[in-house]
């Protein structure tokens, strides 16, 4: 089916009517996705925002219950799961959803708070028509013009959309976009990322065996403990819980916590298994690329490139990937 | 930055480093090396000396160097590292902050007309204040007036604003804040074992992201560092939402050049900061 | 925060123990009468205040702070107030800076003796932040929206 | 959980007048963690105390909270009182509610929702309350007094009779300072030497006191009760445990150099008593002026000629290190070099313009003219003597602002002597005001105006000299006219100025100065025998302009201080001091800057970098001279140093709890 981009503003008033639709666009200077506020138009030009769609999902503090202290004490689990429609995702952040789904959903436990927003969210995504030089998502397995997690794929043919519906929550978003469909339409050639990247299954097969390796020293010197590569990563969903209380009542909320952080892995009576920079950058690198892998069989890394962007230090993943594959291993 | 005189300087770079790695005068060197992209340099940790060839010099060689010092502390041998004029000060920052030793560093003073950074066009330090080897010959530093009337004009601009004019802006600023903490981890002035904001038992700083948590951090930090500000503005190069955290930082800085008489950080053996002194002579403006 | 009507002010003064308190309980020996807005937090000396305190305030939800020692010269811990001086000096600046107004946030040296500059200053700051009201900058959205009834 | 109980006290009708306390009591019993709350009607009195008491047990609360009057009044009662319970005393919060809430709102309902947002922000400070414990430092139950004029003597004097060890230490070959080159003093006139001499052999006789004479202090470490004190023995060539005292080498010896104890007016050998009744009574070698010291001439005789073979001329400076529990400050005072400041009175050319203490040199009869007032220029008597009073006191532009306190008494004194033992002789006094502020002085001062001393109300504008007669100009400002007085002789009574090198001992003690150099007090009218550091008294003239009075009553006042910190084995010490954690110190030192008591020192301790065993340098405070004003917490950006009692923690629980 096709959609012509004049009939995007009308498609998104449709879904807009029921449900909160999250559009990339620029906030004070930094482009995110952010509630549409039902005129503006949208702006696709970029490949990817600098922050996430992570937050729709996974917000930097989501309170989770408040309490009140008095007689008896009164707890009230706080839920706020409104619909909500995030149009013009790229694969490599449907990907990620996908990954945080592996996290909160499968295996035993559900996280409640993250599969409500989870249910009333419909994903629209919108395939990449260039990249950015910092972008790697085909060397990780992805295609920058196709995501299978998401509800409804979009391919920009120039003056109209290629539209596809993956799922029924998909179907019921074409349903709803009828009047405005017509036939046809032939999904575009996917476009050529010009970063190359040596990622193979090999690579987080060979770094599972090279947690003692040199390599991780000199890798990690330049970081200086930051959490930006962390915060602008669609994959990471480390949280900290704490409570903000007034005297008789307060409430309980869960933030955003980095892995650089010095004090993350800190326990009680001061030992920190992960005291310097080296175990911290290892501990990352070993996550995205080899830990996920054997708990879910995918890497954690998307390859959006926000991290190798926004690095203070210019610390690059890509750079990494391709050195461990240089990396000749003595008893391989 | 006419080229002839850079490579000249890179050339020169390069053997000093490779002759200093020779003859074990340092451990390593800590200089800028290239990336993947061309535009873009990182920190570079050269321990061997055919490790020399790889450091470089040119108009993307814009990380501050010297607060990787903190991280080795107590070396076998010296270390060195390449200093402009700003990493210079940010070492003479260190050291008066008891954090490092000057006998542990050896400092290769890099003279620098500027790089691609909006901080290097006040810039009034453009050659090493302090070094143990000068590579090639120092440039030309700013005029006396230029670098003064660059050095608060931007903050005097902002000034002219009504205060609720200032709350807002601050206020748009401040929500646009992650709370990752890079301004904190790559300013020199901030060379805490433990930051505050990290000791949530005491309760200083909440961990929740909201507008006042972030306007507290901000102020907090920028009444920290700011009487020992060297002026670098890392902290707003690696902002990744952009704040303008110098026009913070610097406020203070005007100030105490209003308030004690002309002050700069870092540049000759510390002045004690102006927090840590004081003087029967100040004004009393609290009657 | 109640209703816009009968908003009181709420203002929090720390006061260095052996001067701006002793000043307030002479005050209160000579039944000097001042407005209830203004609460004290007893701290040894001026210079113990340290001025994230101020911010703290502004966040929790106080209208007005004020920071009252010795004055310059007479601390009993000698230098005290002289660093406490340079300290606000530059706090206050910093604040007016990003927003908040001068009068919100008041230093003032106030002896054991002058209790009644201490009423009379109490009834000033408390006129003049009434005449502001609400101070609605820093504070933690817990109190602009009446606390827990909103959550 | 903490089990706080809450007492809200009526103080009779004080408060609950203006605050109804059972609306507080009951509104405070809500918050969580306050597990008893109620009122009382006097809780300082002993049922009050003793309710509590049972409380505690009853509840087994762990900390309190007392809402009464202001805790300056109550805080140490009721610590008291927590003593004697399992409670420790500093578990304990008071809210200010009379003087602070009930005696200074009109408004009933408004005065008690202050009274509970009061005792709110006392219970959450109490929260975070830790129990703290004094700790005790040893006395080491010996003085030191610095400086061996009056002061110091009747210090000396006074510690050694309560029984305590005292090293009194003076710079001068001889104890004595000023009072004992005098010759009369006011008002009784009786003879100066007579009350002192007699002081000085206590003094040497004394066997608690240690007298240390050509010694001065070298370094001064520690604090009260543990002061390391370096003192430097100057070498003095001559042995003292030997030598009798006898004089053979005084009189044998060639050189002659000008007499400083008798202010310049004749002369004194290169082996020398300071003044024939000098304490210790045995001659000391002035290296600079003695030939064969000097290496100008191979001389020795003295050594040739003492009996007891006690000249060694290869002496040298020895350092003693000794420990004190507390210092006594008496470095006493100076006149002020007016040849420098007053060309108008000739700058010193004339010899016979003189200041007090030569004149009393001259006048007193164990000095070089044995009493005889001789005019220096020609020994011949003066019959017309002008004395001239404020000379660079009172006088901003050219000297010191403040006045001297003692001068317009001794110029009286110099007046009578001369009209007493020069027949006819005539004494023009040029004044701006007569200060008689004692017993006796008033009465003193007209009995010379009887005896025919002139006043003339106003100051000398110059001094020349024509003929063999000083000529001085000036003005009577009571009949408006200008005066001139032929003189043979002029006194300056100059001004009082700190003594020569006290910024040395000053800034070794780590004590303070005024603007003019006068060693700081503690508080000029409720502690002026006292400094800012714990454990150093001072006496005398060091502290201000004073005559002999005033300085032996400050002299006994620091004597009565110092066994005050020796009346106890051990000296307790407040708990509420700022305390370092370690862990989080990064040794960056702004909270030693900061210390108006330089009660913090940095210390290296070991810690470790990764796998390595390193040294690092953390502050630590010594408890011993912490006064707790908590100026290095504020200092701390990390907040590694705090101040028990009002922790960080603690104050933002209370800024937190007000707001609620």
């Amino acid at each position: 089916m096709q959609l012509d981009k004049s009939d995007l503003q009308e498609a998104l008033r449709i879904l807009s009517a029921e449900a909160g639709v999250f559009v990339p666009s620029v906030v004070e200077g930094v482009s995110r996705f952010a509630l549409w506020d039902g005129e503006s138009s949208i702006d696709l030009s970029r490949v990817n925002t600098e922050l996430p769609p992570k937050d729709i999902l996974f917000p930097q503090t989501e309170k989770m219950y408040s309490y009140k202290m008095g007689k008896n004490i009164e707890i009230k689990e706080i839920i706020d799961n409104p619909k909500q429609v995030v149009f013009g995702i790229r694969p490599c952040d449907v990907k990620s959803i996908g990954c945080m789904d592996k996290v909160f959903l499968e295996k035993t436990y559900v996280d409640s708070f993250y599969a409500g927003k989870r249910e009333n969210l419909t994903v629209i995504s919108v395939g990449c028509t260039q990249t950015d030089r910092t972008c790697f998502c085909d060397s990780m397995g992805l295609s920058p013009s196709d995501a299978p997690g998401a509800d409804v794929m979009m391919n920009d043919t120039g003056d109209t959309f290629v539209v596809e519906a993956y799922t029924d929550k998909g179907k019921q978003v074409m349903e709803a976009w009828k009047p405005l469909l017509k036939k046809g339409g032939k999904k575009p050639a996917a476009p050529e990322c010009t970063l190359k990247v040596k990622m193979s299954p090999e690579i987080s097969v060979k770094l599972s065996k090279m947690f003692e390796h040199p390599i991780w020293e000199e890798v990690s010197r330049p970081c200086i403990g930051c959490a930006t590569c962390t915060y602008v990563c669609p994959t990471c969903y480390c949280f900290d819980m704490n409570s903000d209380n007034h005297s008789s009542e307060g409430t309980k909320f869960r933030c955003w916590d980095s892995c650089m952080f010095s004090d993350y892995s800190r326990m009680a009576g001061g030992h920190n298994p992960r005291p310097g920079k080296k175990e911290r950058v290892r501990n990352r690198y070993m996550h995205k690329l080899s830990y996920f892998n054997e708990r879910y069989e995918t890497s954690l890394c998307a390859g959006c490139g926000r991290c190798a962007d926004k690095c203070p230090a210019h610390m690059d993943i890509t750079a990494f990937i391709d050195r461990v594959a240089e990396e000749e291993m003595e008893n391989a | 930055m006419n080229d002839t005189l850079e490579i000249k300087r890179e050339a020169q770079l390069r053997e000093t480093a490779r002759r200093l790695l020779e003859d074990g005068t340092v451990g390593y060197i800590i200089g800028w090396g290239t990336t993947r992209f061309e535009d873009k340099t990182a920190p570079l940790f050269a321990a061997k000396p055919e490790e020399a060839d790889r450091l470089v010099w040119n108009e993307y060689c814009i990380n501050s160097l010297a607060k990787y010092s903190l991280d080795d502390k107590y070396p076998e041998k010296k270390i060195g590292i390449c200093v402009r004029g700003c990493d210079s000060r940010a070492v003479n920052r260190l050291v008066n902050d008891k954090q490092i030793e000057r006998e542990n560093l050896f400092l290769i003073g890099m003279p620098c007309s500027g790089k691609e950074n909006s901080v290097c066009e006040g810039c009034s330090h453009k050659n090493p204040v302090v070094y143990d080897i000068l590579i090639g010959e120092p440039v030309e530093e700013n005029t006396e007036e230029k670098a003064s009337a660059e050095r608060f004009r931007e903050i005097e601009e902002f000034e002219k604003m009504s205060p609720d004019e200032r709350y807002e802006f601050w206020a748009k600023q401040y929500d646009k804040c992650i709370r990752c903490y890079a301004c904190r981890n790559i300013c020199p002035a901030c060379s805490c074992k433990e930051c505050y904001a990290d000791q949530y038992m005491v309760g200083w700083q909440g961990k929740q992201n909201n507008r006042a948590e972030s306007q507290v951090y901000g102020l907090t930090r920028a009444y920290h560092v700011g009487d020992r500000c060297i002026e670098c503005g890392e902290c707003e190069r690696v902002c990744p939402m952009g704040l303008p955290i110098m026009r913070q930082t610097k406020k203070m800085l005007k100030d105490i050049n209003d308030l004690f008489g002309n002050y700069e950080c870092g540049v000759e053996s510390e002045r004690a900061p102006v927090l840590g002194e004081y003087d029967l002579t100040d004004r009393d403006e609290f009657m | 925060m109640s209703v816009e009507k009968n908003w009181e002010p709420k203002i929090i003064a720390f006061t260095c123990n052996w001067c701006t308190y002793t000043g307030a309980d002479l005050a209160g020996l000579n039944r000097m009468k001042y407005p209830e807005n203004v609460h004290l937090v007893r701290v040894p000396c001026s210079s113990r205040v340290n001025p994230q305190f101020i911010l703290r305030a502004f966040q929790k939800g106080c209208d007005g702070v004020m920071v009252c020692g010795c004055h310059p010269g007479d601390c009993h811990y000698a230098t005290g107030n002289y660093f406490t001086r340079r300290r606000f000096m530059l706090m206050k600046r910093l604040l007016e800076y990003n927003g908040i107004d001068p009068q919100r946030f008041q230093a003032r040296w106030i002896s054991g003796s002058e209790a009644a500059k201490f009423r009379d200053t109490m009834t000033q700051v408390t006129a003049q932040i009434r005449e502001l009201g609400p101070n609605s900058k820093f504070q933690e959205k817990w109190y602009q929206e009446g606390g827990p009834e909103n959550e | 959980m903490s089990r706080t109980g809450v007492i809200i006290c009526h103080c009779g009708t004080n408060i609950a007048s203006m605050v109804d306390v059972e609306k507080v009591a009951e509104e405070i019993g809500k918050i969580p963690g306050v597990v008893y709350s109620v009122t009382n009607k006097y809780t300082c009195s002993e049922p009050g105390q003793q309710m509590i008491k049972d409380a505690i047990e009853e509840h087994s609360l762990d900390r309190i909270v007392i809402g009464a009057c202001t805790p300056r009044m109550h805080e140490t009662t009721f610590r008291k009182m927590l003593k004697g319970t399992k409670i420790n005393p500093y578990m304990l919060e008071i809210a200010n509610l009379r003087e602070q809430c009930a005696w200074v709102h009109t408004d009933k309902e408004k005065a008690t929702e202050k009274a509970i947002s009061l005792v709110r922000m006392s219970v959450a400070k109490v929260g975070s309350n830790k129990p703290l414990f004094t700790s005790f430092i040893p006395i080491h139950k010996k003085a030191l007094v610095i400086g061996g004029g009056i002061a110091g003597i009747q210090a000396a004097l006074d510690i050694a009779d309560a029984g305590h060890e005292v090293t009194l230490v003076e710079r001068e070959p001889s104890i004595g300072g000023k009072m004992v080159m005098l010759d009369k003093t006011f008002p009784t006139l009786d003879c100066s030497a007579c009350i002192s001499t007699p002081k000085m052999v206590d003094v040497s006789a004394h066997p608690n006191i240690t007298l240390k004479t050509s010694c001065e202090v070298e370094a001064v470490t520690g604090y009260v009760g543990n002061f390391e004190v370096t003192i430097r023995q100057k070498a003095r060539y001559v042995n003292h445990d030997i030598c009798t005292g006898c004089g053979l080498c005084e009189t044998k010896c060639p050189s002659k150099i000008s007499d400083e104890f008798n202010q310049g007016i004749g002369e004194r050998k290169a082996i020398y008593k300071l003044f024939p009744q000098a304490v210790p009574a045995k001659p000391v070698i002035d290296a600079q002026n003695c030939r064969k010291l000097n290496g100008s001439a191979k001389c020795g005789v003295c050594q040739i000629v003492c009996p007891l073979q006690c000249i060694d001329f290869e002496d040298k400076d020895q350092l003693i290190t000794e420990t004190y529990g507390a210092i006594v400050v008496a470095t006493g005072y100076e006149l002020i070099d007016w040849t420098k400041l007053y060309g108008e009175y000739g700058s010193g050319r004339y010899a016979d313009v003189i200041s007090g203490l030569q004149f009393e040199r001259l006048v007193n009869a164990s000095g070089p003219t044995e009493g005889h007032i001789l005019r220096p220029s020609d020994q011949k008597e003066p019959k017309d003597v002008v004395i001239v009073k404020c000379v660079g006191s009172r006088d901003e532009k050219k000297g010191k602002s403040y006045c001297s306190r003692a001068c317009c008494m001794y110029g009286a004194k110099h007046a009578h002597q001369i009209l007493e033992k020069i027949p006819g002789s005539n004494v023009y006094i040029f004044y701006m005001d007569v200060r008689t502020p004692g017993k006796g002085y008033e009465e003193f001062y007209n009995r010379t105006r009887e005896d025919g001393a002139t006043y003339i109300r106003g100051r000398v504008a110059k001094i020349y000299k024509e003929g063999d007669k000083l000529i001085c100009t000036g003005e009577d400002t009571l009949i408006g006219k200008p005066v001139t007085v032929k003189a043979d002789m002029v006194i300056l009574e100059t001004a009082m100025v700190p003594a020569r090198g006290v910024e040395e001992i000053v800034s070794k003690l780590g004590i303070s100065m005024d603007g003019d150099h006068w060693v700081q007090e503690a508080h000029p009218k409720l502690r002026p025998v006292e400094t800012q550091t714990a454990g150093i008294f001072l006496a005398g003239t060091c502290q201000g302009p004073k005559d002999i009075p005033d300085t032996v009553a400050q002299a006994s006042a620091a004597a009565v201080k110092v066994c005050g910190v020796f009346s106890k084995e051990q000296m307790e010490t407040s708990p509420m001091i700022s305390r370092v954690n370690e862990e989080k110190c990064c040794g960056c030192e702004f909270c030693v800057k900061c210390c108006p008591y330089s009660a913090i020192a940095m210390k290296e301790i070991d810690g470790r970098e990764g796998n390595r065993k390193i040294k690092r340098m953390v502050a630590t405070v010594n408890s011993g001279l912490c006064q707790g004003c908590g100026a290095c917490t504020a200092a701390c950006r990390t907040g590694a140093i705090d101040l028990l009692g009002y922790t960080n923690d603690q104050i933002l629980k209370e800024v937190d709890a007000l707001c609620l």
